[in-house]
Order: structure tokens, then C-alpha cells, then sequence
């Protein structure tokens, strides 16, 4: 590990030494335990802060949009493979410009939430090594993806019938308070006023209630299917641990089977709802 | 105990369409004994609400030497007002109130007033105008400096028409550069040009000022100028509010609840805040 | 004085004889890796192994209340008052910095006007708050603010885990000595005071490592324009996290909602995070970026409520570090200001 | 606001918790305004019968559908909500439809991991021409919905407090 940070520290004092760019954004020591916290090095002294362990689990390509890294002219980002594709989610909506990133890219054999579990974007990953970057840090890490991974924490779900589902939801989004961490915390929850936020007219009701947690939650898990990269930063951040994850697998698992896509992966290519096609399912319709 | 947060319901008696965007109402209190009791002074506000749709903060624009009704005046900018805005002669909305801190007009008592107001920020000092005309004896000169950015930005035109023709009060009206019609007969100019042309007395005098800020912090030399203190001179502070009972939170500028302090200040008091409004 | 003890086994009839008088009960569990206090949890499931996530807050100032009821009908609007649903309530185990923080917030709810929710909801509760004998999780600092791991501000009753089998019992309110006929049914034995000493001692032991935060008022007041503020929230993301977990915030929003004819206004947590607390319908936001909204929440707890009110608004729960998403702790922010102002900087 | 199903279903009164006698499905069709709106119209015109319980709601085409309005529709006490527009190839504005055919397919999956009863939800295509099929699926939907009852699940959450 302390390779990959020597490397990180290199990088970034040069590119700060040389004007490359404006701030590197990456994770120094954190004050809580191991934790890792977002760092924002300005100068080529700063960047003797930044490192790299099991503990960096932020994604921080979630401050590419928000001041003051927006406003910058040039940044640099450090950054594991899972947290590219949200950059490149970004850079297919046209949300970053890819002149303006300078990508530090860092393998990963995988991180470390706060109770010590590996989270299962790690166990599912294939993305150890990345393979979009300005630098990379680190040695080749070969992936050995768990296939089942993902699908496994949906089968609780697929188990349930109609109504045992809506019966799980409704506790569990009951306990939603509407703090909208989760949003806060997702890379591409991009829209600089939330339709949660608009109130003339008032789509989707503020308060903490039955009724107004179900809009939300619903349509945050709609707002980002087929584009949520499945990072996990929202179920972090939620303060009341709402299985967010379970929603936004399922509709990347909706998006896969129909549409044959997967979010993160090529810039290039356009995002499922965006695009159509003329023989996609029509089964359902009347 | 009481429910701090249950309104009194008034019926809109009045309404009449001030400019293109405000809309002012005439409110009387369906409870008779709040209609013959209810009293505030000039400076306070009131939470106004449109049931199904929130509350709002604004003054009170009516004196409160006149009894029986308040008054209130508004933009339809933000979802309660553009509802509020909607509502007709007879139909019920809420009021809670009176809340905030006041003009002292006592202590006007004797002096020469200026009242300095910009577009939308006639209603909170038309309060004390008329709190000043009622009483108007009590007081010596009495100078309005009025603008807006044209003349259908302009509000209470009828009063104004009304105490420009009083003999006891000097108006000036004024439009931005390019806000004027071809009947115009007012000055043309920003407030604080106008203001420092009008030059009133600033011996013994008291300025009551409101506006935008960019209008106060250019009217706030001018003031200076022409020998006003800063104790002398008051304003409004304007921030969000939801309670206006001093609990949630929104108003404060450093230790100042605006909701239960203010939103009255001289300038002398709002110049040791913290730049935080 | 000696001080009644029960076996630690009992905590769950205890707990359920308590409720058993008519009143909700709740207390804290395990929800996967973490603790939650829950309305109407089993007590069996009673877990004192740490600091719960959430806070006491939700049950004494819920966050979705009723406030008010209307109707229309043609031109005209019935309104209708709402009585708070303060049923009795005991909060059982409960940690001492979250009972403190309600001596903290009364003055709040109580000037001038007097929220009868808050008020009616906090009469009905009982608080039996469970000592920390050392602090219980690394994010702990409330020596820092004037308390310590068993204070009992607060607290109706206190219990002290004296050993792995023993809770000794101090009735600390008029309230909870009216309990001594409940408490002692389940009365096994006595300890002396000098047992429950042990508790102030480790306690503060447990949290020599943090500074007092005395100076940082006077730090905060002439420094309300600071590098610090940029330099420490560039991270914040905005979240929220650390007011709505905080047992002292209290900021909340105003909602009207209706279906058809009627509807309700609605009470709801609201936080000084969010761009849209302060935001103005002009457009105007005296509080436009992140930066300034962290330091109105330290400036609102360290300068502002003491000001006003002559206590800090927080407890030192440590909520807000151990749960912030980018691990922005508010004692780091704070006992820097407490640092530099040592240093006379 | 004066299309969107808030104020349609505001105005229409309905929605106060009826005894169980009186109760009636209540369907909110959202539907596009060069066909099935077409197609609806020629019902009427053509005389045809078909039940009252549906409440129409006119958006320029189905690509114009949010799903947002579904969930208001729901919130405000449809028991049922249809989405029906112009049949692929033949969209007013080219491809509105397909587009929305694969926000049909997301929102569907969705509605399903949250576990709502989809048979309350109904999609279709209906063209200008087809004044029968919309009578028929007016028709089936009430029936259907007849037979299930109030939604329930959802009215359960329209109760604040």
C-alpha cells in the first residue's frame, strides 16, 4: 500500500508543481478510528498528505460537482477503479469535461467499511486494476470477481411475494428522515436543484412521512437507473441504514437483462435512457 | 397550553392589484373580539398562510393607529405567495402575529423623519408613515423618498398621490435611469442620488430606511453624508423564516434571532453583526 | 448513602415493569452492526454494548409532527388544534449525553413562547439513563462540554452497571423517587456511594485525551472570517447527517399537506446544512456555500446558543464524528479553535 | 398545472374514505394527445359506452410521461393508473414512445422491487383509430380493479400522522 501512496504523492506534487492543475483531490488520515477523509491538496506541500489504504472507501468523484473543485480550471482526482466509472457516468452525461480532470488512478485489492466488512462492489469487482487514467499508482491487481455477488443480496428480495416486499419497504422506508445524504453523497445525483427541493408544484412531498418517503425513495432509485455504478456512497452515508443498495442493484439488474447495459463502463457509449431501440420489450404493453 | 403555532383566520376584504407582480390585501379578523383587540406597532411582522400551501413572513403594512384591520402587501414570488396572490374579496387565510420588535416612534417624537423606501420596501415603512401621519403633530418635517426601478414597479400609488398632495409632508418619487413614462413627473435617478439631492434635515433627525441591499449600502454613505448618525438612521433586516418564534432555526445572523429581536435595527446595530445576511 | 442494586439480568423486567404502567417503552437494540433506540422493541433484545446511532430526539420532538388541522369548505377554512400525541413514555437505558441534552434544549422551546409539543411530550417521559463507566466509543468528548460518561442532567433515574451482574439504582428526580416502589421489587442488594465514584473517575479517565472547550466561544467570536472554515468544509458534502443524529438540533421546517379539502401542517426536522433553510424567494442565500453553513452549526452550538442561552448545544455524543460521511469531526474543528485560541492565535 | 393530475384529481371532489358500498374504482389514464386521446374521442363520438370511472388526463405525448405523475395519481387516491399513447412507429414526434417504453420498462421493475400490485398498473397503445380498444381496456381495467378493491397498501400511506 504505501507504494501505491508514494507513487499518489509523486504524482501530485508534480502536477501541482508544474501548474498541471489546480488542487489534487484524495484521502488523507481521517481523526475516527482508521477512517480515511477527503483530502483537497493545493499545493505541492499538501499533497505529503495524501495517501492510499483498505480505508479509502469515499467516492470522490462526488466533489467533481460541487465548489470549490467545480470552479477550478484543471483538477486532478485520485481515484479506484469502482470510483472511474462514476466519472465516467459524468463524462457521458457531459457533466465533467475530460479536459478538466487529470485522473490518478490507483489499484485496489479492495476496501474496508467502518464494521470491517468488505463491501460487495469489492467482492464483485473487476475493476482492481483501472484502465482509464492520466498516472496510475500501484501494481497490477489482477480481479477475481464473485459473479454471484451482487445478485446474492437480491435474493431475499426475488424470495418475497408482492406483498412481503411492499411490507419490507414500508418499514424500512419509514425510517427514512429526509436528510437526503443519500443523494448528497452519490457522484451523480448531478441536478443542482433536486425535484425534491421544487415546490411549485410540489412533486414529491417533503416531509418525513409514509407517503412522502416513498416518492422520494422511489423516485431517487428512478432517477438513477441505469446510471448508478453501484458504489455503495449512498448506503454509507444514510444516517438511518436504509438498504438503498437493494434498489439500485435491482434496477441495474433491470437495466442489464433489458437493455443490456451496464453503467460506468465506456464513455462513448449512451446511456440507456437516453437511447432506444426499435425491438426492445413490448410484452407488457396492451 | 397553547398551540404557539396555530394561526387567527382573517378574511380578505380588500385586495387590490398594487403592480403587475404585488398584490396588496385588506385582512379583518373573523373573531370580533381579535378584530376590536388585536394590537402591534409599527415595525412587526406576521406569518401569513394559505392552508394547503404554507406559511410567509411579511410585515404588517398598516398603521397601527388604525384599528379594526391589518394590512399587508406582497410579491407573488414563491409558492405561498403566488397562491396567496390568487385569493379573492372573501375568502379565509391565516395570520399569526404579531411577532418581531418595532419602531420606537415615541422616541421620533419632536424630530424630522426621513423615510427612505426602495420598490417592494414601501409596506414596512408605509407602517410608520402612516404611524407618523395619524400623529403628525408629534413630529417636525416629514420627508418620503420613494423609487423603483420604473413606474409600474411603483406601490400604493393612490397613497402616494395622497401625500403628495398634503401640505405637511415632502415627497420625492423617483425611477431608475430608463424606468420613467412619457408623464413622468417624478425624479429620475437611483435612490441614493435622490435621497442626497433632496438633502433632508439632518439636524435632529431620524431616517427610517428599507430597501434591497445593494440600495441600503448605497443609501448608508449618503446618509452619513448629509449628518445622519448611525444610531439615527433604522431598517429591516429581511431573512427566511418559518416560525417567527425565535425555534427553527433559519433567522439568526450571529446571536441575533431577526424573528424576535428584529427585524427592526439601526444602522449602528446591524454594522457589529457578523456578515452573515 | 447506600444505593439499592438489581441483577443486570433483570434490566428486561425492569424495563418491562416500568412500561408496564401505561407507557410506551423504548430502548435500545441491535439493528445489524449498530444500536437504535426503538419505540416498542422487545426488552429481551436490550444491547448497553455501545452508543445507539440515533438519538433520544425522535421521540420528544418526532421528526414529522402534526401541528395543525384545516378543512375548507367554499370560501371559508375550519381549523383545527392538534393535542400532541405525548403519550407516557419511558426511555429506558438511555445514554447520559442524550438525557443532558434535554436541559439544553428546554430554554430553546420555552422563550417567550412555549412549544406545547415539545413541552407535553417532555413531561411525559421518564428518563432512566444508563451511566457510562468509560466512555463508549472513541467519538466520545462530553468531559469537553461540562459533563462526563454518568452525568445525570436530565435523568429521572440513574443505573450504574457496578459489576458484570450488578446495576446499582439512584433515583435522581422527584419523578423517578416516585419509582422506588417499582425499582425495589427487583431489589437484590446495596452498594455504598464510594461505588458509584468509581464511575466519575473512569469516566473522566476514559477521556483525559480531550480538551476542555472553554475558550473556543471566544475564539469563535472573533473569528467568524476564517481560513479554517474553507480549509475543514471543503469535504462536508452537505449531508445532513450530523444535525438530524444530534440530540440538540432542533431546527425545523413548516409544511402544509393536503389531500382534497383538508390536510395538515406538518412539524419536520429541518437542518442549517442545506442550501434551502435560508435560502430567500429573491434568490438571496446569506448562507450560500458549504463552508458558511458548517460554521453556522459550530458558531450556533459554541457561540451562539451559550450566548443566549448559557449552555453549548451539544453534549458531546460524538454522533456527528463517528457518522459523518467524510469524517469532518466537529471536535477536531472545535478543540482546533480551542487550540488556537490557547495559543493566543 | 392545469394538465397535471393534481389538479384533476383535486377538483373532481373524489377521494374521501367512502363506506365500502359506495365505493368506486378510480382510474387515472394519462394519455397521449395525438392518439389515444384520438382514439378516446372517437369512442364518444361513435357513441360507445364504456365506464365512467376513468378520469382522463391529456399529456402531448407519452414521452412527456414522468413517473412522477403516477406516483401523484396514486398519493391523491387512484386506485388504478393507465398509460397509453400513439403504438410504436407511429409517435407524432418520432420516437417520444419508444423513449418511453423504456422508461415503462425501468419504472415497472422498480414498482415491482417495492412490491406494489402491478396489476394496478397498465400500459397500452392505442391509435386514433382504435375507439374499440379503448373502450375495451377501460372496460377490463375497471373490472379488474372492481375485483381488487381500494388500494389499500397505498391509502394506508396517504394517512399522515
Amino acid at each position: 500500500m504505501s507504494d501505491r501512496t508514494d507513487k499518489i504523492r509523486e504524482v501530485a506534487r508534480k502536477w501541482l508543481a508544474d501548474g498541471t492543475v489546480e488542487a489534487v483531490v484524495g484521502w488523507e488520515q481521517g481523526t475516527y478510528g482508521e477512517k480515511c477523509s477527503p483530502a483537497l491538496a493545493r499545493t505541492p506541500e499538501d499533497a505529503d498528505r495524501l495517501l492510499f489504504n483498505e480505508r479509502c472507501t469515499n467516492n470522490l468523484m462526488t466533489y467533481l460537482k460541487r465548489d470549490p473543485v467545480r470552479s477550478m480550471a484543471k483538477v486532478g482526482i485520485v481515484a479506484k477503479g469502482c470510483d472511474i466509472k462514476s466519472l465516467i457516468g459524468l463524462l457521458q452525461e457531459s457533466q465533467v469535461e475530460q479536459e478538466k480532470v487529470m485522473v490518478l488512478a490507483v489499484t485496489c485489492e479492495g476496501v474496508k467499511k467502518d464494521d470491517g466488512t468488505v463491501p460487495v462492489k469489492c467482492q464483485a469487482c473487476d475493476v482492481n486494476t483501472p484502465t482509464f487514467f492520466d498516472e496510475i499508482a500501484g501494481d497490477k491487481v489482477a480481479s477475481n470477481p464473485d459473479p454471484e455477488a451482487r445478485a446474492k443480496e437480491l435474493e431475499k428480495l426475488d424470495a418475497m411475494t408482492q406483498q412481503e416486499r411492499n411490507r419490507f419497504w414500508r418499514e424500512e422506508l419509514d425510517k427514512c428522515i429526509r436528510c437526503y445524504a443519500c443523494r448528497q453523497a452519490c457522484p451523480l445525483c448531478i441536478c443542482d436543484r433536486c425535484i425534491a427541493e421544487k415546490n411549485q408544484p410540489q412533486w414529491v412531498e417533503t416531509s418525513p412521512h409514509p407517503r412522502g418517503n416513498f416518492s422520494w425513495n422511489l423516485i431517487r432509485a428512478y432517477h438513477l437507473a441505469g446510471r448508478c455504478v453501484e458504489c455503495e456512497a449512498c448506503e454509507t452515508a444514510c444516517p438511518v441504514n436504509i438498504p438503498l443498495m437493494l434498489l439500485n442493484r435491482s434496477m441495474a439488474r433491470t437495466v442489464k437483462d433489458a437493455f443490456d447495459y451496464e453503467a460506468g463502463r465506456d464513455p462513448e457509449v449512451q446511456p440507456p435512457l437516453r437511447t432506444f431501440n426499435l425491438d426492445d420489450d413490448n410484452s407488457f404493453i396492451l | 397550553m397553547e398551540n404557539i403555532y396555530k394561526p387567527y383566520l382573517v378574511r380578505i376584504e380588500e385586495k387590490r392589484t398594487e403592480t403587475y407582480d404585488t398584490t396588496s390585501f385588506k385582512l379583518a379578523f373573523l373573531d370580533d373580539d381579535m378584530r376590536e383587540n388585536f394590537a402591534y406597532h409599527a415595525g412587526n411582522f406576521g406569518e401569513y398562510s394559505v392552508f394547503g400551501e404554507g406559511e410567509s413572513t411579511f410585515c404588517i403594512a398598516s398603521s397601527p393607529t388604525k384599528k379594526g384591520y391589518i394590512e399587508c402587501c406582497f410579491r407573488a414570488a414563491g409558492r405561498l405567495t403566488k397562491s396567496l396572490a390568487a385569493k379573492e374579496v372573501g375568502d379565509v387565510i391565516g395570520f399569526r402575529g404579531p411577532y418581531g420588535n418595532r419602531f420606537p416612534i415615541e422616541d421620533y417624537y419632536g424630530k424630522n423623519i426621513v423615510f427612505v423606501a426602495g420598490g417592494i420596501a414601501l409596506p414596512p415603512v408605509r407602517s410608520v408613515i402612516w404611524n407618523v401621519l395619524d400623529l403628525r403633530d408629534k413630529f417636525e418635517e416629514v420627508t418620503i423618498v420613494y423609487g423603483a426601478r420604473s413606474e409600474a414597479d411603483l406601490v400604493y400609488k393612490h397613497e402616494l398621490k395622497e401625500w403628495e398632495e398634503r401640505g405637511d409632508v415632502n415627497l420625492v418619487q423617483t425611477v431608475d435611469p430608463g424606468g420613467e413614462g412619457p408623464d413622468w413627473k417624478g425624479q429620475v435617478g437611483f435612490v441614493p442620488n435622490v435621497l442626497g439631492e433632496a438633502a433632508p434635515n439632518a439636524e435632529n433627525g431620524i431616517a427610517v430606511l428599507c430597501g434591497p441591499p445593494v440600495m441600503i449600502r448605497f443609501t448608508l454613505p449618503v446618509l452619513r453624508e448629509l449628518g445622519f448618525r448611525d444610531e439615527d438612521v433604522w431598517t429591516t433586516l429581511e431573512n427566511r423564516m418559518k416560525c417567527g418564534l425565535g425555534k427553527c432555526g433559519r433567522c439568526n445572523v450571529g446571536e441575533i434571532y431577526v424573528c424576535k429581536e428584529g427585524p427592526v435595527f439601526t444602522a449602528a446595530q446591524v454594522a457589529q453583526m457578523p456578515n452573515d445576511f | 448513602m447506600p444505593h439499592m442494586t438489581l441483577d443486570r439480568t433483570d434490566l428486561p423486567s425492569l424495563a418491562q415493569a416500568l412500561a408496564g404502567q401505561g407507557r410506551r417503552l423504548v430502548l435500545p437494540v441491535r439493528e445489524g452492526q449498530e444500536l437504535f433506540y426503538r419505540e416498542g422493541a422487545d426488552p429481551a433484545q436490550l444491547d448497553l454494548s455501545t452508543i445507539p446511532k440515533n438519538s433520544i430526539k425522535e421521540f420528544l420532538f418526532p421528526k414529522c409532527e402534526k401541528i395543525l388541522e384545516y378543512e375548507y369548505s367554499g370560501n371559508d377554512v375550519v381549523i383545527e388544534d392538534v393535542a400532541p400525541d405525548a403519550k407516557p413514555t419511558v426511555i429506558f437505558c438511555a445514554r447520559p449525553c442524550d438525557a443532558a441534552s434535554l436541559p439544553v434544549v428546554e430554554p430553546l422551546w420555552n422563550w417567550d413562547y412555549k412549544d406545547k409539543f415539545f413541552n407535553e411530550r417532555r413531561e411525559q417521559t421518564l428518563l432512566v439513563t444508563y451511566a457510562c463507566r468509560t466512555a463508549p466509543d472513541e467519538a466520545c468528548f462530553c468531559a469537553s462540554v461540562g459533563l462526563s460518561p454518568s452525568a445525570d442532567q436530565g435523568s429521572d433515574v440513574m443505573l450504574y452497571a457496578v459489576d458484570d451482574a450488578t446495576v446499582a439504582v439512584r433515583p435522581v428526580s422527584p419523578k423517578g423517587k416516585e419509582l422506588e416502589e417499582v425499582f425495589s421489587k427487583f431489589k437484590k442488594g446495596e452498594v455504598s456511594d464510594e461505588a458509584l465514584e468509581a464511575f466519575a473517575k473512569e469516566g473522566d479517565e476514559s477521556l483525559a485525551h480531550r480538551k476542555p472547550l472553554d475558550k473556543v466561544k471566544g475564539w469563535l467570536e472573533a473569528h467568524f472570517e476564517d481560513p479554517l472554515w474553507e480549509e475543514k468544509a471543503f469535504r462536508c458534502i452537505g449531508c445532513g447527517t450530523c444535525t438530524f443524529l444530534c440530540p440538540t438540533c432542533h431546527c425545523f421546517d413548516i409544511q402544509d399537506e393536503s389531500v382534497f379539502d383538508g390536510g395538515c401542517r406538518l412539524k419536520n426536522w429541518d437542518g442549517c446544512q442545506f442550501p434551502l433553510f435560508t435560502l430567500h424567494t429573491s434568490g438571496h442565500n446569506p448562507r450560500d456555500t458549504q463552508p458558511k453553513r458548517y460554521r453556522q452549526r459550530i458558531y450556533h452550538k459554541y457561540a451562539i446558543y451559550p450566548e443566549k442561552f448559557g449552555k453549548i448545544l451539544c453534549t458531546g455524543c460524538g454522533r456527528c464524528v463517528a457518522h459523518c460521511p467524510v469524517n469532518l469531526s466537529l471536535y477536531d474543528v472545535v478543540a482546533t479553535a480551542q487550540e488556537r485560541a490557547e495559543k493566543g492565535e | 398545472m392545469s394538465e397535471s393530475p393534481q389538479s384533476e384529481t383535486q377538483t373532481d371532489g373524489a377521494g374521501q374514505p367512502e363506506a365500502a358500498t359506495s365505493w368506486e374504482p378510480r382510474i387515472v389514464a394519462f394519455i397521449c394527445n395525438w392518439c389515444t386521446y384520438t382514439g378516446a374521442d372517437l369512442a364518444g363520438t361513435s357513441r360507445m359506452k364504456y365506464p365512467p370511472n376513468v378520469r382522463v388526463i391529456k399529456i402531448p405525448c407519452t414521452g412527456r410521461f414522468d413517473p412522477l405523475f403516477m406516483i401523484k395519481a396514486f398519493e391523491r387516491g387512484a386506485d388504478g393508473v393507465l398509460v397509453s399513447g400513439c403504438h410504436p412507429g407511429d409517435c407524432h414526434y418520432t420516437a417520444g414512445n419508444y423513449n418511453a417504453r423504456r422508461k415503462y420498462t425501468v419504472f415497472k421493475s422498480l414498482l415491482e422491487t417495492l412490491g406494489m400490485d402491478m396489476d394496478r398498473v397498465w400500459f397500452s397503445w392505442i391509435s386514433a383509430s382504435e375507439g374499440g380498444k379503448w373502450v375495451d381496456t377501460i372496460q377490463k381495467f375497471t373490472e379488474v380493479i372492481r375485483e381488487k378493491g381500494p388500494f389499500v397498501e397505498y391509502r394506508e400511506m396517504i394517512d399522515v400522522g
